[in-house]
């Protein structure tokens, strides 16, 4: 079995595989012995064998005991190797770090924390711990790296997670494993495990622009500073300072400008308007992406940001 | 018997009361009802396979050839929807079930065999929406509908299935409730509970998980529809809904609904062993237990389908020894078939030979069930060609296996005819060779990586992809051959007397085929089953 | 004993029997429905525990005062039907047969506020998916409060509507002295049908009108 | 299939009324009880009072009380897989762990 399995490049594959091949090796035993005996019982007791057949129908107690106990025993152990196994692969280390992925009907955007976007591929550095960030824009797909024996379904309004540490250079296949449409099978791409160093080279050559100066440029390609810039005739909120500040709603609610409250009010703008503006901003949902959004929220929490410093000036 | 016989004429049999279409149509003979359902069965059989065969087919090659993506996609889930509902869950349990139900436990019929033709009506009514949505165009979800694609992405005839399935859904429901009250209250005196045989506890067993599951499902698709026609509901994450949820109240049908294919299966091989080896089966009272413990285990291990999904570290870790735990009724199940060939006198007939492939293909899907219930390996195994492989090896090797064994069994008491045993015999081992091909290349296909309903596969997988579609062709030729020489056998096969394997239970002491209400005299029961005594 | 003669199915062997499947094929239907209308409040459970606030928000949209009345006509039929049922057995037609029809009045009734209900809501804005001008943060859970609102009410009314029309069957059955005290088990089962309807909304009640009143 | 069930005498009117004065009193106090600011009690009492109204129902009024134990298992069995459903979703929802939004 060790020759058909995918490579194995993560610090989770080999011991993924121990588990495999003890395993197989205990339920292929098992199976190889009934067969045996099945067959050796087939052959002695053919219909015209005259093999000895008194007290045949005794049940005896003793041997259906034995065979529900042991099974359950057994059982029991490989359950307890694998969860265990199975809790290190669900939690990863506190110093994994972070990437961003994002799924939609059919690729993989992957947004590094230093602005470096890429398509349908991933490139990590070797020998550090990776925690993958994941949400779907609609559908539910699935991350899956065979050589990394890790896989995750990636869902529409929530995150999760998937960490690995990669331990041998290369490109592996990626894989999107749940049924998400049309063109499922061809939402793949390729995972690149780097030197440490290439790494740091590759990052440097395709650092573009910052999260929060993307999501500059998009504030202005999608119309946001028409009506939300400080020239305009639109009576329409004013974004600076807003990330993190309470914003006071039509219902006499008050809200805390969170994420949460920005990606709604850019995709869903009807649910919560502030007090004092008429609800006339058209909803995104449809138009843009979740990483422009992640874009945008970006630009304004660096917003947020500038005016504090500005204000400690003064 | 042969006393009354010089008496009196024998008594009609239930396929001479009546030949026209309306004595058929109208019938309230749980035997005839027996009858429609498998002449509907085989139909959607063969349709699923088609679906099957245009699968095999495109996945010859690497590339996308064949059919289109969305074509493909809608081979697949036609396949899963097809052989699912209208062909495994009420193959056995509506075909064999209704046939032999009340003839083994001393019955004139049914309890509600008005309810039980409305059934079949509904499970035709299930067929036509099933055969509307393919006509005009089919689905793509795949069987499992998972949301939101379903609800809001796909293009298909989303509610067409939909609608299918909730009426086929409640054939099934109204069909375990009559098998419920037929083997509460219409026992023949003296059959007592541990008297019944292997098999009415399994259809007992079946049909609680039945009743139980299946308005789980019809809800949860009403759901989906209105849904479609509403743009909103509790599984639209826009509005904080959890599609989550809709995985666990599918699968909380779903997988006990695997047991609603396998329980049967499990049911007519302890049947064919003991009448194959002329011998008691061995540990009944553990086979009782086991089939007991399986239809209620069954309903709490359907988190396990979820490892990877989203799920609760803690939720997978109490399903995961849910899972190893019902592994064990089953292992004990394989282990007491092979003790009841010990000492046995063991005729190889057809039948016998389907059964033990039954064992054997089991045994392998059930193993490696054992793999995917182990949450750190069903990480990496989940959702890829090792799962289809494990569950067409129970579903397919399994089930399908035990239902032609039960068929070319009970076949002479269903028509009064005896087949060709060499054709049978030759069927049943080229269809566990087909199987093997098919399907066990696939094992190795999921542990290489490759992920299902795949429309196209990197390169590395095609060698094994090839021998799966050959198997396939050969696994076609082995189900086509039955149609054949069993066809044949209804005109000129020989006559079978009552009892042809000289086998035990009520079912063989009437004529073949049995008079239209079964017994002349309601038989007494004063033994267990399976009495072979000249072992 | 004629018309428990004429009413014995070929397949049993005495009417104890025949009663007997009956009863336990009408349960095990009852047992079925428990967990059809189960799924919606599984769904239930699950979106309050996620969203408390917003489901006490929804719940203070319902009308409380009606649904408190709508709970009580629903009680007291569950007792009419059991009363006519109790007049059938001892061999009575004509009061059994007015309490039947008194029992699907008060289903009809019910629907009828039901739909009072559903067209306020309906001005309110509160149908989502139809028309649904709710604002403010809480306005999207809340949305899923009443589609469960919806899909329970609804599939219980469609059950109360079946049900209504059951026990007019019934109520014109025991006029016609179709039953006798030997020979009721229709109208045992249609009781039955409808006591569980009575049940279900037993549940609907807190779990839509009385949620967050208090604060 | 055992001794053939002669149908006992179906309860009285009196116990009726009594039952349905019951319900109806404890439809009230669970309105009451609700309009009471009693934190997670409100919810615990509602549905207390619901299960207290349901078992009266299947007692009385659909017979339990005096019907065949097999009837009572049915019943029970409902609404312990329903339990079973309610209670292991439940289970998950609350226990995952929830990823707060990464930006």
């Amino acid at each position: 079995m060790m020759t058909m399995a995918p490579p194995q490049a993560s610090t989770l594959a080999g011991s993924v595989d121990t588990l495999f091949d003890v395993m197989l090796a205990l339920t292929g035993t098992i199976s190889v012995a009934v067969f045996v005996v099945m067959i050796f019982f087939c052959v002695k007791y053919r219909r015209r064998s005259h093999a000895d057949r008194s007290n045949a129908n005794q049940t005896r107690l003793g041997v259906e005991v034995a065979w529900t106990v042991v099974p359950f025993l057994m059982f029991m152990a490989l359950f307890g190797w694998s969860i265990s196994l199975w809790s290190r692969m669900r939690t990863p280390p506190a110093d994994a770090a972070p990437i961003y992925v994002v799924a939609k009907q059919w690729m993989w955007k992957v947004q590094h924390p230093g602005g470096q976007r890429e398509i349908d591929s991933l490139h990590v550095p070797l020998g550090r711990p990776i925690r993958l960030v994941m949400t779907s824009q609609d559908v539910i797909h699935d991350f899956y790296v065979p050589a990394f024996r890790q896989k995750q379904d990636v869902l529409p309004g929530r995150y999760t997670q998937l960490w690995f540490t990669a331990t041998r250079e290369g490109e592996y296949p990626l894989l999107c494993s749940q049924y998400c449409g049309t063109d499922h099978a061809r939402m793949t791409g390729n995972v690149t495990v780097m030197k440490p160093a290439d790494y740091a080279r590759w990052l440097q050559a395709h650092a573009g622009t910052g999260l929060a100066e993307q999501g500059a440029e998009r504030f202005r390609r999608f119309g946001c500073s028409g009506c939300h810039g400080s020239q305009s005739s639109v009576h329409a909120p004013d974004l600076d300072g807003l990330y993190g500040s309470t914003v006071p709603l039509a219902d006499g609610s008050q809200v805390r400008a969170d994420d949460r409250y920005i990606r709604d009010s850019i995709m869903l703008p009807r649910k919560q308007v502030a007090a004092g503006y008429a609800p006339i901003m058209p909803s995104y949902t449809g138009r843009i992406g979740e990483d422009d959004v992640l874009a945008l929220i970006a630009y304004l929490k660096s917003r947020h940001a500038t005016t504090e410093t500005a204000r400690e000036q003064h | 018997m042969n006393s009354i016989e010089s008496a009196v004429p024998p008594p009609r049999s239930y396929l001479d009361d009546g030949h026209s279409l309306r004595s058929w149509l109208f019938t309230h003979d749980h035997k005839r009802i027996a009858i429609l359902y498998a002449l509907a069965i085989t139909f959607f059989f063969f349709l699923g396979g088609f679906a099957a065969m245009l699968i095999r087919l495109e996945l010859i090659t690497p590339a996308g050839d064949l059919l289109t993506a969305d074509a493909y996609n809608k081979a697949f889930t036609f396949h899963g929807v097809v052989m699912v509902w209208f062909f495994l869950i009420p193959s056995i349990p509506a075909t064999l079930g209704n046939f032999l139900l009340p003839m083994m436990i001393g019955a004139r019929d049914m309890a509600f065999p008005r309810l039980n033709l409305f059934s079949w009506y509904l499970y035709m009514i299930g067929g036509l929406f099933t055969l509307a949505m393919l006509v005009l165009g089919g689905v793509d979800t795949g069987w499992t509908f998972y949301t939101p694609f379903s609800t809001m992405f796909s293009n298909g005839h989303v509610m067409l299935t939909v609608v299918g399935v909730f009426v086929v859904g409640f054939s099934s429901i109204l069909t375990g409730i009559n098998f419920i009250v037929t083997t509460h209250s219409m026992r023949a005196p003296g059959m007592t509970w541990m008297r019944l045989p292997l098999f009415v506890w399994a259809m007992y067993a079946v049909a609680l998980v039945m009743v139980l599951a299946t308005p789980v499902l019809a809800m949860t698709l009403s759901l989906i529809a209105l849904e479609r026609i509403f743009g909103v509901g509790i599984f639209d994450p826009a509005l904080g809904g959890d599609p989550v949820l809709f995985q666990h109240f599918f699968w909380f049908y779903s997988h006990p609904a695997v047991y609603i294919m396998v329980l049967p299966a499990m049911g007519v091989v302890s049947e064919l062993i003991t009448a194959g080896a002329r011998k008691r089966i061995f540990g009944y009272r553990f086979m009782v237990w086991a089939i007991v413990g399986i239809s209620v285990v069954g309903f709490l291990v359907w988190g396990h389908h979820m490892f990877v999904a989203g799920q609760s570290m803690y939720a997978s870790m109490v399903f995961s020894i849910l899972s190893f735990i019902i592994a064990v009724p089953s292992a004990i199940k394989v282990f007491n078939w092979t003790a009841t060939l010990y000492k046995g006198r063991i005729d190889f007939n057809a039948p016998m030979l389907y059964a033990l492939g039954f064992v054997g293909l089991f045994m392998l899907g059930g193993m490696t069930g054992i793999f995917l219930a182990a949450t750190a390996l069903d990480v990496s195994l989940h959702d890829t060609y090792f799962v289809v492989a494990h569950f067409h090896y129970i579903m397919v090797g399994g089930s399908v296996m035990a239902y032609l064994g039960g068929i070319h069994f009970w076949w002479p008491k269903v028509t009064g005819r005896l087949y060709s045993q060499a054709w049978a015999r030759f069927a049943a081992i080229l269809m566990f060779f087909g199987f093997n091909l098919t399907f066990f290349p696939q094992y190795l296909l999921g542990y290489e990586g490759m992920p299902r309903r795949y429309h196209e596969y990197l390169p590395q997988f095609q060698v094994l992809n090839i021998l799966s579609s050959a198997g396939a062709s050969i696994l076609a030729v082995s189900y086509l051959l039955p149609l054949v020489y069993l066809g044949w056998s209804l005109r000129h096969g020989p006559r079978a007397g009552p009892n042809p394997w000289r086998a035990k239970g009520l079912e063989w002491l009437t004529d073949s085929p049995p008079p239209t209400h079964n017994f002349e005299v309601t038989p007494v029961v004063n033994e267990g089953p399976y009495a072979y005594e000249d072992a | 004993m004629s018309t428990e003669s004429a009413m014995l199915a070929q397949q049993f062997d005495d009417a104890a029997q025949q009663r007997e499947a009956s009863a336990l094929g009408m349960w095990t239907f009852l047992a079925t429905e428990a967990l059809f209308f189960g799924v919606l409040f599984a769904g239930y459970t699950v979106c309050r525990v996620r969203f408390p606030a917003a489901f006490a928000a929804g719940s203070r949209h319902t009308d409380m005062l009606l649904g408190t009345i709508e709970t009580a006509v629903l009680l007291t039929s569950s007792c009419a039907v059991a009363l006519a049922l109790r007049d059938v057995q001892l061999g009575g037609r004509r009061v059994a047969a007015w309490l039947l029809v008194l029992t699907a009045a008060l289903g009809l009734s019910f629907l009828v506020m039901h739909g009072f209900e559903y067209y306020s809501e309906y001005r309110e804005g509160l149908i989502p998916g139809i028309r649904y001008t709710q604002q403010g943060p809480l306005a999207g859970p809340m949305q899923l409060f009443f589609c469960l609102y919806y899909f329970i009410t609804g599939f219980h009314s469609l059950h109360v509507g079946i049900g209504v029309i059951l026990l007019l069957v019934m109520a014109r059955r025991t006029w016609r002295a179709r039953f006798s005290a030997q020979y009721y088990t229709p109208l045992e089962l249609s009781a039955l049908y409808w006591h569980l309807v009575d049940i279900v909304w037993i549940f609907v009640y807190p779990l839509i009108y009385l949620v967050g009143r208090a604060g | 299939m055992n001794a053939p069930t002669t149908s006992a005498s179906p309860p009285s009117l009196r116990l009726h009324l009594i039952v349905l004065a019951a319900l109806l009193a404890l439809l009230l106090t669970s309105a009451g009880c609700a309009l009471l600011p009693l934190g997670v009690f409100n919810t615990l009492s509602a549905l207390g009072i619901s299960v207290i109204k349901t078992l009266l129902v299947m007692a009385f009024f659909m017979r339990l009380r005096r019907g065949p134990p097999l009837l009572r298992i049915a019943a029970a069995v409902g609404f312990a897989w329903l339990a079973v459903l309610i209670g292991m979703t439940v289970a998950d929802v609350l226990t995952r762990v929830v990823l707060p939004s990464p930006w």
